[in-house]
């Protein structure tokens, strides 16, 4: 019998530069809950058990570990649980296809603006905020759990590339911060 | 030479630098072009055509002469503008474009030939004879064009790019820039104030007058700290906004390492796409020259910048300086010089009403006809009436009244206004919108026009934005703009409009005898405004000059339009992040490291890397690893980590109904655990992809994508989703990260796959199971894309790389082992399956023969086009198999033996290729006019590139077991 | 360019595929003439000014859009979902 | 009068008075037996060879702006003839042959020059598609050699062998593919038909087509109505709007496509290269200048103007092919409107009105075909028939099926 031992794309790998930190997190269970035409009752009804109900476009929600990220037209992922059977969804497990960084630190902004084409500014992108968009070229999940805290997701093959996108803003980032003007 | 007690530089910090070989002192806070000046040096650069001796034209980015070459530690710069490079310690550069030193450039001869080369004279010669133009002609001209060198080695420099958002972008940091800063930052709104300087103030910089009852320096410093204090205002200094685009998107670079030496991971420059709802532009005006005969001369110089170099730089460059001027603007220079101690030999004002008063002689009416000095100016003529003055000058200030800098507002086609009293072009109104222009950029001359539309635009945008503010409009000057147009002084020697690409107003004049009179034609014969500078000096003068060689008004003959950037950007910058594998993501399979560990050299599969073979002890080459690798998949099992392919999990009541609108086959029919093979078209009934769709459950199916087609596959089904069924009961999504999947294939597919399963199962062909592995759900397939019984295993992506380990752990024990891309093409030629260099755009089912896929009892996506007269018959090139002793390739063409070898007797074209350790011949894919109907006749496959010519006798595309025995056994 | 998906928002036009002419949404009834076929994937009003077209929010919610936008000044006037469109 | 060398000299010593205009500027007649709308390249030429190749001088080539003002001067000049379809390989191997003789022919040089052009391939499956092009470019009797690797490197020294993204693995070089110099083309066909008698009437917009009875009977212009036996709609990048003044809806949609080009170097690139795994391909000119492109920005668009993404993605093409030419900076970037059509190849066709002919949906590859299509274009209208390289560049061939789909990417207009 094959002993399968599990692997995460980055191995739970962390850096710290300047003000930014990054870092592979591990979010638990991903399932993606797809809302079947007039199935939204039946699905509002079984998110009840977890406290939680289909997000708003572009949010996402949290109760007791549980976290509801909207993700597209009647369309969310359940995280950090396992799976639930849901009437009137289509439901399908996401938890490997995804790779979580976390980008946390005063300086998360300036190093998501040089590969996020999206407004970041605290008032415009709330804590609470999830949405999808790109991250140079490849396409993201952002969301914002802190003030200087967000979380990206990237499908997980391109784990490397969006480490080393980062990892590359973050550096010349801290170069900047170390020579004066 | 530098003026003791005058201007902003930095005493306390001397720089030094070097200038062709030679090296010369600066201070902090000097442009290379201040530091050359102080240092006396006024030759810096040879000019594009006639390489005539060239000095400092201006004291910004729209420099045409002083350009250089920056020599850094591992590479170069060309074109580097020395009015914008700020010396550092250890800055090193040279001048460029001639031929032996700047002094005696040999190619000068050029300025002797130049009754030769007028306008446009090579669209009139270098005929004669044709090979001349390539072997000689064309050689000496592009060796004698261009202007700094490329080192020809990779930049390796570091490059970024960036966003940001506001609410109000400010574009310029003079009085109007300033006090739309201040408007809208007080007022709370978030605000980027981007500046082209490393200082902030625009022309208060150069120019010491009062603002508010306080010197102005001081009030530009009082603003900035308050700026700077302001935590919604961000200041961007040495960043020119470099382009307008739709919706309020603005492109800027940022010089962000260049003005020091370099250090690891500092970027040289930033490339920053702003989005802005409001923007004002605040970048002032440009003065502009005046035409006169040898008017180009080293020490001919813009008054401003004059002005700019002694008040900014302490900085003089003359030690005797005349002005010649249209504008009492411009009597402040030589105000400025007298008051710094230095001589002011004459001021020249054509205007015959102009003042005469001032403490040095005043020519009025009077216009400079001519300049003297060979190196550098020592003398100009004057003429006044009939009357021709000699006077002694080493610098020339000039000033032909000035430009606003509308650039941006062109950006979107907009079409500037002529304004006659300015005599020069303003913005139009909403040109790009929501960019507002104030200040000298609209035409509002004085300091206090300046302030007042600055703070006015701004306060227009902080209501909009729902805001309110109250800031005093501090005093300032507010003299008006009065100035008589001249463009061009009557001569008969040659003037020059554009400095940089040497067109004089004979040029323009012998444009419009020629009937190159529209605009467009003028600039495009004599190259004028096409230089560096893009006629940012020249462009208004070059069409007056049209315009009074045709007879008609400066509004009528029009203006060129300005397109983005409004000063050059590297492609570095713009292209920053690009540089080797930053051009593309890089996808990992899980198995890649183990496929590393043994060797397996990994290839670009689309964005993935996937392994090409795995070379074994004593193998030389990839064809014996391959053959091997074929081999034992025949005769063994073999491994392969397929998870590269799309994999779409399809759910929902009505799923069944969406895969038999978008296959042309059917799926609601498939039992529950079966697998089918499908074929997709486009709408236009050609085929888009192939691939297996597993029925899972009664409303659940995995439909598999080919590799390359994944994500335009994804697409497609979103469109048809969306656009024709919205309403379904059906809902989908991408699961290809999510499961790592390996073929496993051979005759001991199955002990292999037997061997580590929990439950051993007994699929059917084209079935799927769910399987469970060491405790972790997994499916297993049925499916084959090799000929031999084969298996694909799927588990969740985390467990990829252990199960792939294993794998090949236990196929090695049973004498197989992994397979990479090579040995997989082989196997699918053998057996006749298609990929997408069969299915490469142009074919349709009837080509592949599989139109009876297509079927008849329903509609499906791409069927009516299909059925269009041209898409099927016997003039189409169909699918066969090619089969030959001698080796064969992909590309090449298929002709009738005997026949001649030309286009029309072209029958048809290979596209797939192997050498058949199986069948033991070199075996074909390719597509063959009428090709069905001509199984078992010789072909000739002809392939001049590689020189092959090789008789092949044409099959059926299946070569391997085409019973399928082997498959279903 | 910024395009306004009406469930993500407004952004940047790198997060948008384009297909075509709205004219994509008109397929024809399977038994009509090859004519309506031609009409349907090929022919095109193809206007200077306002016209509507299909834009594909594939960096975001992979909804399909409808936009009415100015083909001379890039002016954007509506954008819907395909799969909520009114006509 | 005839340009010569000799003419530069003569002209120059006494001071360049005795030049003439290139050619005149008539005011339009009441009647002529053609009217070419669109005084573009392919309008310029085709009114040329009408006079040329067919003694038909009495011709008008109505300009809405100013000759030239269209694609032929805002493109980034590549000449080539390596198409692999039949239908195309023919047209493109006609056209190249007749820049190699234009200078002569027009008395104007126009500097072609053939530096050779070389499109690079980066997967085996890429090599093979271009072996088959190449293939294709002997077998119509052009020029085609297979590079490999080190191949590339001995003409291409400054590529990124070592770490570009998507590993150069050969390149299909075309010696006889080259640039010219755009405006001059235009330029030259216009002083070659203006000396046949042709009249080029510029700031002339055409406002309606005069249609009786499913024949043509002239235009109407904004410098008043003029008769015409014969009327051609030459106008890619309008092609859809004037078409539809003769009531046709056209298999095109316009797309921009953005060209750049920076300060003059001293030469650096000697060839025309092509990526082949992004949209990015680069020449130099005599100038100095690198003249590069990409693709279409993507969306429909009238606007002469593009947007940041494409601009970006063409230069990060740039940066991972060819890293050298970093430092080298963009002076000016433009766009051009492109007759996209649904496979990417030309429409050279008579139409459902009698005496009314259409040359269109040129897409991107408009500026290298101007001398065929002229000539082509010509003889269409001249004898009625089409021209042996032109036969498959038909208006009903999408209704039909007989599609020429280089790309092979199908009915999208903008994929081609």
């Amino acid at each position: 019998m094959p002993e399968l031992i599990a692997k995460s794309a980055l191995e739970g790998q962390t850096v710290t530069l300047g003000t930014v930190t990054l870092a592979e997190v591990d979010v638990g269970p991903i399932t993606s809950i797809a809302v079947f035409p007039g199935g939204a009752k039946a699905v509002a009804k079984g998110l009840k058990v977890l406290g939680l109900a289909m997000p708003e476009p572009n949010g996402f929600a949290e109760k007791k570990g549980a976290r509801i990220v909207w993700m597209g037209r009647d369309q969310a992922f359940l995280t950090g649980v396992a799976a639930l059977a849901l009437e009137g969804a289509a439901v399908t497990d996401q938890s490997d296809g995804w790779t979580v960084l976390a980008v946390t630190g005063t300086g998360a902004v300036d190093a998501l603006a040089r590969l996020v084409p999206l407004d970041l500014r605290l008032l415009v992108f709330p804590v609470g905020r999830a949405v999808r968009t790109q991250a140079n070229h490849m396409n993201v999940v952002i969301l914002r759990s802190g003030d200087y805290a967000f979380e990206i997701m990237v499908f997980r093959s391109m784990a490397r590339t969006a480490w080393h996108e980062i990892d590359t803003a973050m550096q010349m980032l801290a170069a900047r911060a170390g020579t004066k003007f | 030479m530098r003026i003791d007690g005058k201007g902003l530089v930095d005493r306390t910090k001397p720089v030094r630098f070097r200038f062709d070989g030679k090296d010369y002192a600066g201070y902090k806070g000097d442009t290379l072009a201040s530091a050359l000046l102080a240092n006396d040096v006024r030759l810096v650069g040879r000019s594009f055509k006639y390489h005539r001796p060239r000095g400092v034209l201006t004291a910004g980015s729209e420099e045409p002469n002083a350009l250089v070459e920056v020599i850094g530690a591992s590479n170069q710069t060309p074109n580097v503008r020395a009015t914008v490079q700020e010396v550092f310690e250890g800055l090193v550069t040279q001048s460029q474009n001639r031929l032996g030193s700047l002094k005696y450039d040999l190619l000068a001869v050029n300025d002797y030939l130049a009754p030769f080369l007028s306008a446009g004279f090579y669209y009139k010669t270098f005929m004669w004879p044709r090979a001349f133009w390539e072997g000689l002609y064309e050689p000496i001209i592009r060796r004698a064009a261009g202007l700094g060198s490329l080192s020809g080695r990779h930049d390796e420099g570091t490059y970024e790019k960036a966003f940001a958002f506001c609410d109000v972008l400010v574009i310029g940091s003079g009085p109007a820039g300033l006090m739309a800063a201040l408007t809208a930052g007080r007022a709370g709104a978030d605000v980027i104030l981007c500046e082209e300087s490393h200082a902030l103030g625009g022309r208060l910089l150069s120019d010491p007058q009062t603002i508010g009852g306080m010197a102005a320096g001081d009030w530009v410093a009082q603003v900035v700290a308050e700026l700077n204090a302001l935590p919604n205002v961000r200041i961007m200094t040495r960043t020119t906004v470099t382009g307008a685009y739709d919706n309020g998107t603005y492109g800027a670079l940022e010089r962000v390492g260049l003005h020091k030496p370099a250090r690891p991971n500092l970027p040289r420059e930033c490339f920053w796409r702003i989005v802005a709802p409001h923007a004002v532009l605040a970048s002032g005006a440009l003065e502009r020259p005046v035409a006169f005969e040898n008017n180009d001369r080293p020490g001919i110089m813009m008054a401003s910048a004059v002005r700019t170099y002694l008040n900014r730089y302490g900085v003089s460059p003359g030690k005797r300086v005349t002005l010649f001027a249209n504008t009492d603007a411009a009597r402040a220079t030589a105000r400025d010089l007298m008051a710094a101690g230095i001589t002011v030999a004459a001021i020249i004002d054509p205007r015959p009403d102009a003042s005469a008063v001032g403490d040095c002689p005043v020519h009025v009416g009077a216009e400079v006809v001519g300049s003297r000095g060979r190196l550098g100016l020592s003398g100009i003529q004057v003429r006044k009436g009939s009357e021709i003055i000699e006077i002694e000058t080493d610098c020339l200030a000039m000033s032909g009244g000035w430009n606003p800098t509308i650039h941006l507002t062109c950006h979107m086609n907009g079409r500037p206004r002529w304004d006659e009293e300015l005599a020069a072009f303003v913005p139009m109104e909403g040109a790009v919108p929501g960019l507002v222009a104030v200040g000298a950029a609209n035409g509002s001359m004085s300091t206090h026009g300046a302030l007042a539309t600055g703070q006015a635009a701004a306060l227009k945008m902080v209501e909009a934005l729902g805001r309110k503010v109250s800031v005093p409009l501090p005093e300032a000057e507010d003299a008006p703009y009065r100035l008589k147009a001249l463009w061009a002084v009557e001569g008969t020697g040659r003037a020059w409009l554009d400095f940089a690409n040497d067109v004089t107003t004979k040029d323009v004049k012998l444009a419009a005898q020629e009937g190159y009179a529209s605009v467009e034609h003028m600039k495009r014969y004599t190259t004028q405004g096409m230089a560096p500078d893009q006629g940012k000096n020249s462009n208004v003068a070059a069409l007056a000059v049209l315009a009074d060689a045709t007879g008609r008004g400066i509004p009528e003959t029009g203006t060129t339009t300005f397109r983005p950037p409004y000063v050059p950007v590297s492609i570095a910058a713009l292209g920053a992040g690009g540089r080797a594998e930053g051009f593309a993501p890089q996808r990992f399979l899980t198995s890649d490291q183990a496929s590393r560990d043994r060797h397996a050299p990994m290839i670009e599969a689309g964005l993935w890397y996937r392994p090409s073979y795995f070379p074994k002890p004593g193998e030389t080459t990839w064809r014996e690893a391959c053959d091997r690798e074929v081999n034992m998949v025949r005769q063994a099992v073999g491994v392969a980590d397929v998870s590269t392919l799309g994999k779409i999990d399809i759910q929902g009541k009505d799923a069944g109904r969406f895969l038999d609108f978008v296959y042309t086959n059917t799926f609601s029919t498939l039992p529950v655990g079966r697998v089918r093979y499908g074929l997709m078209l486009r709408e236009d009934g050609l085929v888009l992809d192939d691939g297996t769709s597993a029925r899972l459950g009664e409303d659940h199916y995995l439909m598999t994508t080919t590799t390359a087609a994944a994500g335009l596959v994804m697409r497609h089904l979103d469109f048809v989703h969306q656009a024709f069924c919205a309403d379904w009961q059906v809902r989908f999504i991408s699961v290809t990260e999510s499961w790592a999947q390996f073929a496993v294939a051979g005759p001991k597919a199955r002990a292999l796959v037997n061997s580590f399963l929990e439950t051993p199962v007994d699929l059917p062909f084209m079935g799927v199971a769910p399987v469970r592995i060491g405790g972790v759900d997994g499916r297993l397939f049925r499916i084959s894309f090799s000929g031999e019984e084969g298996y694909e295993l799927a588990v969740p992506t985390r467990y990829g790389e252990a199960l792939f380990r294993d794998l090949l752990a236990r196929a090695e024990t049973m004498g197989g082992g992994p397979y990479g891309m090579e040995a997989l093409n082989v196997l699918r030629i053998e057996k006749g399956f298609i990929t997408h260099a069969e299915i490469h755009g142009r074919v349709t089912a009837y080509d592949i023969g599989m139109e009876k896929m297509v079927s008849a009892k329903k509609d499906c996506i791409g069927k009516a086009a299909a059925t269009r007269p041209g898409m099927w018959g016997p003039e189409r090139e169909q699918l066969v198999g090619l089969k030959a002793q001698a080796p064969i390739s992909a590309g090449a063409h298929l002709f009738v033996p005997g026949q001649e070898v030309h286009r029309e007797t072209d029958q048809g074209y290979v596209t797939s290729v192997c050498w058949s350790p199986t069948v033991g011949a070199w075996l074909g894919l390719g597509f063959l006019k009428d090709g069905r109907a001509r199984i078992g006749e010789k072909i000739r496959l002809v392939d001049h590139l590689r020189g092959l010519d090789v008789i092949c006798e044409v099959t059926g595309p299946v070569f391997h077991d085409p019973e399928g025995e082997k498959l279903r056994a | 360019m910024r395009l306004t998906c009406p469930l993500c928002g407004e952004r940047d036009r790198r997060e948008f595929y384009y297909y075509g002419a709205e004219d994509f949404l008109r397929r024809p009834e399977a038994e009509a003439p090859l004519a309506d076929w031609d009409n349907y994937l090929h022919l095109r009003d193809n206007p200077a000014g306002v016209t509507r077209d299909l834009w594909y929010h594939e960096a975001g919610c992979s909804q399909w859009l409808l936009v009415t936008r100015n083909t001379v000044t890039h002016e954007i006037s509506g954008v819907e979902l395909v799969a909520e469109r009114k006509a | 009068m005839r340009y010569s060398g000799l003419k530069v000299i003569t002209e120059g010593l006494f001071g360049n008075k005795g030049w003439t205009p290139a050619w005149r500027d008539p005011a339009p007649k009441a009647e002529y037996d053609v009217v070419i709308i669109g005084g573009g390249g392919h309008g310029l030429s085709t009114a040329y060879y009408l006079a040329k190749n067919h003694g038909i001088t009495n011709v008008a080539v109505l300009e809405k702006g100013y000759l030239g003002g269209g694609n032929v001067g805002r493109n980034t000049t590549i000449v080539r003839a390596n198409y692999f379809l039949p239908g195309n390989s023919e047209f493109y191997s006609h056209s190249l042959k007749l820049w190699e003789g234009l200078e002569a022919d027009l008395n104007y040089n126009v500097m072609h020059s053939q530096r050779g052009l070389i499109n690079l391939f980066h997967s085996d499956g890429q090599r093979d598609a271009f072996a088959r092009r190449g293939n294709a470019m002997i077998n119509q009797g052009d020029d085609a050699v297979l590079l490999d690797r080190e191949g590339v490197r001995e003409h291409l020294p400054y590529l990124d062998f070592e770490q570009t993204r998507f590993p150069i693995y050969g390149g299909l070089l075309h010696p006889r593919g080259g640039s010219a110099r755009h405006d001059a083309v235009a330029w030259g066909y216009a002083r070659g038909a203006d000396r046949r008698g042709v009249d080029l009437i510029q700031n002339c917009e055409v406002t309606g087509i005069d249609i009786e009875n499913g024949v043509v009977r002239g235009v109407q212009t904004t410098r008043g109505a003029i008769r015409a036996k014969k009327v051609a709609i030459v106008v890619a990048g309008r092609s859809s709007q004037v078409a539809a003044m003769a009531g046709m809806r056209l298999p095109i949609e316009s797309h921009v496509l953005q060209a750049f080009v920076t300060e003059g170097l001293k030469p650096v690139i000697n060839h025309v290269v092509s990526f082949g795994m992004g949209h990015f391909y680069i020449s130099q000119s005599d100038k100095g200048g690198l003249v590069f492109g990409g693709d279409l920005d993507f969306y429909a668009s009238y606007a002469a103007r593009g947007n940041l993404p494409m601009v970006e993605h063409v230069m990060e093409a740039g940066m991972t092919l060819m890293p050298m030419i970093g430092r080298a900076k963009v002076l000016r970037s433009w766009g051009g409107i492109m007759d996209m059509s649904p496979d990417g190849s030309p429409v050279i066709d008579k139409t459902h009105v009698e005496g009314l002919f259409l040359d269109c949906g040129w897409n991107y590859g408009g500026f290298k075909a101007v001398p065929a299509s002229g000539w082509c274009m010509a003889h269409l209208m001249a004898t009625g028939e089409s021209h042996e390289v032109a036969r498959k560049f038909r208006l009903d061939r999408f209704a039909t099926g007989h599609l020429l789909d280089e790309e092979g990417t199908g009915s999208q207009h903008n994929l081609h």
